[in-house]
């Protein structure tokens, strides 16, 4: 039993190791061959800055909207019975297999300007491909039904006697929603915003095929790193360390705030 | 017509329940073994299950009625539920967790931080109102568990053995501090217990669910004199024999399911299936067989005997089991017999007590 | 706004800057692969100007009325890319050695068309014969699905050569590669065409737009990104 | 109470229906523009057989790997304490956000063959661009982060006193975790083993760069999609249509074969 | 040296724990106040939490040595645990949470079936063999932690709680089988307890755990007739007083703390802080102050009185709180007085027992 142990122990050194190894070593070749100088340059050019700020508007939009409607979705899908449940499940998986450039052109083939709700939409005057709305859109088309889906499962995993005092307390379904089972998956919900904002950033194909690649409005940094891939690989790199440098300050920077919200608790 | 009434028929594969019960304002007492379906029939009238049948009203409020298919939500049946497992939030710390009901119902926080302190104090959780819950001891957790159904002042108060994990004061203090609340706010309650202290303080109205069914209702005292079923007598301390009333050479005899035969006074009863009961104070004990007495005799070896006070509770295990309660002077005397030994249990056949099942 | 071809990108800032200086109007360029503005165009993109790096592309847009007359406004050809940290290669014969990888674009995609028209076109000429060919298609390790993808690993030296546009060598990728200039007999010429695109709001700044790419001054700064005057070569 | 009850399921409605509009309109339109017909056509051809089975291949593999390594580096990770952890959250955050031209590049930088680390196994004669290992190991570098840092914030949610009571038992570590901390989580590893298949299915960017797009070996139904758009969009609807079947088909086929296993259980 | 031995510090801000403990084979009980940390010192003795200073040893196995930085982890340590919140496996079924120990251990499955199979006997589990954990009531569970525990065959045992859920029945059945299985075994185990049943009933090794210190050890009876603290009197059901010993017009005297002045037999004590203790049995009760007596008479309100059987308890406060036990008869001769009504108690000094503190 202490043999086993030891070989358990072993053995997640080693799978630990080989993912350590995995990840390091390409973000560390990748630092290596980027040349600071060159990257305060382009955080200098005007044209980075408008597409740091695009990433990060559309990026914190879609996370909040993702957020905001996902959030309701999932707490109704875990209440589901069996049946319907397993419906609904398939339906979120459908788009998650799409390879983003086919997303795309299903977002257009719905909202273009020929798209079936989109001749409506014009009908009104309103035109959400090319647009910064259309970014958003695309955002929350790819990501959403990961977040939904796994949300549910954080739902389900809720203890139920503690929904049932909520409710026998008087709360009703949106209180108990909000005080007792949202809290209760903080952390994981935390963790999920995080990485929902950081998959956002790094989108690529629904997006330049949905809203183009408009600069200052929908031409975002991952846009601006294929760019410059297809003209010069090494700004690209460049951009992708600058990329990398933003992002974790961000995570960093939410996390802190976070933290100072709840007064350090749990 | 103030109070709680359910008249309900659930059933399941594991258990069917058909429970008709009035809980006038005041304590009413649910005993019963252990998966009886007390917590089930709590469940139920709180709108955490559904009967299949039947109707609850509170106070005139209907709370649910198959026939007319009403079903009010667990939020707006204003039933106070202690669960067995307490089910306390975790992420809130003790103030939270006491004020969540009110809260809850959108009272304002001046009026709530009062009526938090004032619970807070009856259950002398001071020291602990900003610990998390899991910071607590358990019987810290059950007190806190307690306030916070308290607190949201509810119509009705389904209490799910509130007392099992509380210290022998806190105990007390539970009781005196229910009677008190009781009779300040006449709020229908139903305590499932399964400790006799709280059957001896609330004796008043007890109700005995066993396998689904309501079996006994009374006071303790009637059910300490007239046990219905075997798990009553247990629970009162009273020896219970089953058994029939039958005549052997012209004379009427109590005969038990194991054979044992019995005098009894059996001027009430009629031949057929019956029960025997004696209280375990009318029990005599002996080393050795008692000779030309007129009493019943039964010969058991000691399972335990243990010290109340002044007095010793023995049980024996023979062809019958049964309790005797001697003084401990007398238990001394005998030379303090302990596990496995072989005594003789007398009792006068006037103190025996038989009735017709 | 102008839709254009990611390679185009950097000449058409270039002139975009140029225009908005003489013209006073602002220049909005989308840049994406030309398949992908094709496909934005037919659902209705608010283009007024098409420039793409294929002529086939714009064909089924003409067809379908989307967009107005064809100009072509550059030329390309094919060069082989050599990867630096290796002695440079001195004639196509070299390509068959043995260890050598190579990299082609896929068949399905435009540089790959053209590579599989350059690699025909020199099996039937007897100067270098089909024995050759079969010796370059021998080495061909990966078939990419853009010619960035070729560039990017013959930059890193993940493969030997790879047959690219003329266009690709821009200063970064320059420094860090040899290249081969292929026989121009053989060499297939890429047409860029342009087209105002049909019902746009702003046709005659777009049609002003594609005038300064045919004047001198567009052709002068295309010229300066490795392109090719459209007329310099026929369509074979 | 019961207003804003009703408030809170008509709020769930509005989130849950625009949720579901944007995810179904897009995908009801790809699938009255796609033609069953050609699918069909396509379906039997030798390429898209080829396509599909590498497709299934590598995605199964990286599945497969990446829960093998993922699994015990996320215990181990939800072990640690709480400096350590948010040291090493930040550090899988970082690859989350790469897009994913750059994370391939960033692996061609490591294992090609001028790699820091490819150098060390082209030395041992062994190369990983363009083989089929190379795909796996790109939707690993891709995909692993995610898994493990929503995987130990699932081990964090676990009961501890469970995993007390089971070592009590006697239970070593591995013991502990394979038939305690695992079946807990149980139902959300599922979910999130039908994701990482599925996002792997659809993963474009990286695979290109790194691996190629060699039919046979490194050529995935993505990758086909791709080629297909660039010259004939009608076919790639076709083969993402036929993409969308296949997975769907297999995710019922997995959650069958599930349920079976452990006997309809909860 | 057989048996295990403890001798631990821990210090937390909530709780500072210091305890010298030695555990023999068969049963001590272990009492306590809500968190006077019995749980927390069980948690120490497991591994599952680390002492600051001190040894554990088991069996003459080191378990744990500040000094020698030993410290096993809990799955070598051989301790049966039995949780006060269970901790049952929620996703195994009631065999395999009882057989999850001999699994863990690698035993054999025919071995394995056989162990499971007669504990589920003994427990009477059978017909819920199958069901998962959440499908139980709360006393079921109880006895499927207990057989859990029990089935992985521990070096030592540590229970807390374990009776708290279970009915009186099972209660008995639960005593009776832990006095075999530890006959048996002889496997030291130590039982944190609220119920006074238990300590009855287990009335041989009792320890009593305030505020983080062991205050009294020794037998039921020497509790019973010589607790250290309110809570130990509180717990055996004896009256305790504390006040100080001084001398009033040159005669001795016991002042309690609220001013109350009390004889008692002075001769083996002196001056100074003392408490007085006297049994419920020897206070006599009275409607009206009894005249010309020679013994110590106290006032009080009636807080509760409850029937035991043929006695009755009836909890005095006033001045001081007075628990008196009195015959039935003697109760309803008096006219039952109930809840509010002013009683005055009466003992005989020499019914009295001081003892300098
Ligand atoms: N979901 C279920 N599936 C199967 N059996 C169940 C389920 N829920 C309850 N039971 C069974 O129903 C019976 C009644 O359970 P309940 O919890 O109401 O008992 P109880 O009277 O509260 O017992 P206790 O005193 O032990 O708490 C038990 O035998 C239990 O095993
Ligand atoms: N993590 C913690 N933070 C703060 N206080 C704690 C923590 N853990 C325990 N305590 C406190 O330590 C004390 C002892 O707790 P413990 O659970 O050992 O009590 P106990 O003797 O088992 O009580 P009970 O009989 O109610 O179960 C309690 O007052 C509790 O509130
Ligand atoms: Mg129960
Ligand atoms: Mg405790």
């Amino acid at each position: 039993m202490s043999g086993s142990g030891w070989l358990f122990r072993f053995g997640m050194l080693l799978a630990a190791g080989f993912i350590a190894l995995l990840i390091l070593l390409p973000l560390f070749s990748l630092l290596l061959y980027a040349d600071p100088a060159r990257q305060l340059a382009l955080l200098r050019s005007d044209e980075t800055l408008a597409a740091l700020r695009v990433t990060l508007t559309t990026s914190l939009l879609a996370t909040g909207a993702i957020f905001v409607t996902g959030l309701p979705t999932a707490f109704a899908i875990s209440r589901f019975n069996r049946k319907w449940r397993q419906l609904v499940d398939s339906l979120l998986e459908l788009p998650m297999v799409l390879p983003q450039i086919v997303a795309g052109l299903a977002l257009l083939l719905a909202f273009g300007r020929n798209g079936i709700f989109g001749r409506v939409l014009s009908a009104w005057g309103m035109q959400i491909p090319f647009s910064t709305a259309a970014v958003v859109l695309a955002i929350i088309f790819v990501l959403a039904p990961f977040f939904i889906r796994r949300t549910a499962v954080l739902f389900d995993q809720v203890d139920h006697e503690l929904e049932e005092a909520a409710q026998l307390l008087g709360a009703g379904p949106f209180f108990g929603f909000r005080h007792v089972t949202l809290p209760l998956c903080r952390r994981p919900l935390i963790a999920e915003a995080i990485m929902v904002f950081l998959q956002s950033i790094g989108l690529f194909g629904a997006v330049i095929l949905f809203a183009g690649n408009i600069p200052g409005r929908t031409r975002t940094l991952t846009l601006a790193i294929f760019d410059a891939f297809e003209s010069n690989p090494e700004v690209a790199f460049a951009l992708a360390a600058l990329l990398l440098l933003v992002s974790l300050l961000l995570v960093l920077a939410g996390r802190l705030l976070l933290r100072n919200l709840d007064g350090g608790g749990k | 017509m103030s109070g709680f009434r359910l008249d309900i028929a659930f059933r399941r594969p594991h258990l069917a329940l058909d429970v008709l019960l009035e809980i006038p304002p005041g304590l009413t007492l649910l005993l019963g073994p252990n998966g009886a379906g007390k917590t089930t029939l709590l469940r139920l009238l709180a709108g955490l299950e559904k009967p299949d049948d039947g109707t609850i009203t509170s106070n005139d409020r209907t709370l649910f009625d198959a026939a007319r298919g009403i079903c009010l939500p667990p939020s707006q049946r204003r039933i106070g539920l202690l669960f067995q497992h307490l089910a306390l939030f975790p992420h809130l710390d003790v103030r939270d967790n006491i004020g969540f009901g009110l809260r809850a119902q959108g009272i304002g926080k001046v009026e709530r931080e009062r009526s938090i302190a004032a619970i807070v104090a009856r259950f002398a959780l001071e020291p602990h109102i900003d610990k998390p819950v899991a910071a607590l001891s358990g019987g810290e957790r059950q007190k806190v568990a307690l306030a916070r159904t308290l607190a949201a002042r509810p119509d009705v108060l389904l209490l799910d053995e509130p007392t099992a994990t509380l210290d022998q004061e806190n105990r007390w203090r539970f009781r005196a501090w229910l009677a008190e609340i009781l009779a300040e706010w006449k709020v229908p309650t139903l305590m499932v217990t399964h400790d006799p202290a709280d059957a001896a303080s609330f004796r008043k109205r007890i109700v005995v669910l066993e396998g689904g069914r309501i079996c006994q209702r009374g006071s303790f005292h009637q059910l300490l004199h007239a046990p219905a079923t075997p798990f009553v007598a247990d629970f009162a301390g009273v020896n219970f024999i089953s058994g029939t009333i039958g005549t052997d050479n012209g004379a009427t005899i109590f005969t038990s399911a194991a054979g044992t035969r019995l005098q009894a006074p059996f001027e009430l009863s009629r031949s057929g299936p019956a029960c025997l009961t004696v209280l375990p104070w009318e029990i005599a004990l002996y080393r050795e067989l008692p000779e030309g007495s007129p009493r019943n005799v039964v010969e058991g070896t000691v399972r335990d005997a243990i010290v109340l006070g002044d007095r010793v509770r023995v049980t024996l295990l023979g062809r019958e089991k049964l309790v005797a309660e001697i003084s401990l002077r007398g238990y001394q005397a005998m030379g303090q017999p302990g596990r496995g030994a072989t005594l003789f249990a007398a009792f006068k056949a006037r103190e025996a007590r038989v009735e017709n099942v | 706004t102008v839709f254009a071809a990611s390679s185009l990108r950097e000449p058409f800032i270039a002139i975009g800057e140029l225009f908005e200086k003489r013209h006073g109007e602002e220049v909005v360029f989308n840049f994406a692969g030309s398949q992908t503005l094709k496909t934005q165009i037919e659902f209705g993109a608010p283009a007024d100007l098409y420039a793409a790096a294929n002529p086939m592309i714009i064909r089924p847009l003409v067809e379908k009325g989307l967009v107005g007359d064809v100009r072509y406004f550059a030329g390309n050809r094919l060069v082989l890319l050599l990867a630096g940290n290796r002695p440079p290669l001195r004639q196509l014969s070299e390509l068959t050695a043995d260890n050598l990888q190579i990299a082609l674009g896929n068949s399905a995609v435009p540089i790959g068309q053209y590579t599989l028209r350059l690699l025909e076109n020199l099996a039937g000429d007897p100067a270098f014969g089909a024995e050759l060919v079969a010796g370059i298609r021998r080495n061909v390790r990966t078939e990419e699905s853009s010619v960035k993808a070729i560039v990017a690993k013959v930059l890193l030296g993940e493969v030997d050569a790879g047959f690219v546009y003329a266009s690709d060598l821009v200063d970064g990728v320059r420094a860090k590669t040899a290249h081969l200039e292929l026989p121009a007999a053989h060499n297939p010429f890429v047409r860029y065409p342009a087209a105002v695109v049909s019902g746009s709001q702003h046709a005659t700044a777009a049609q002003r737009f594609l005038d300064l790419l045919l004047a001198p001054a567009g052709q002068q700064i295309l010229h300066r990104h490795g392109f090719l005057p459209a007329g310099s070569g026929d369509d074979r």
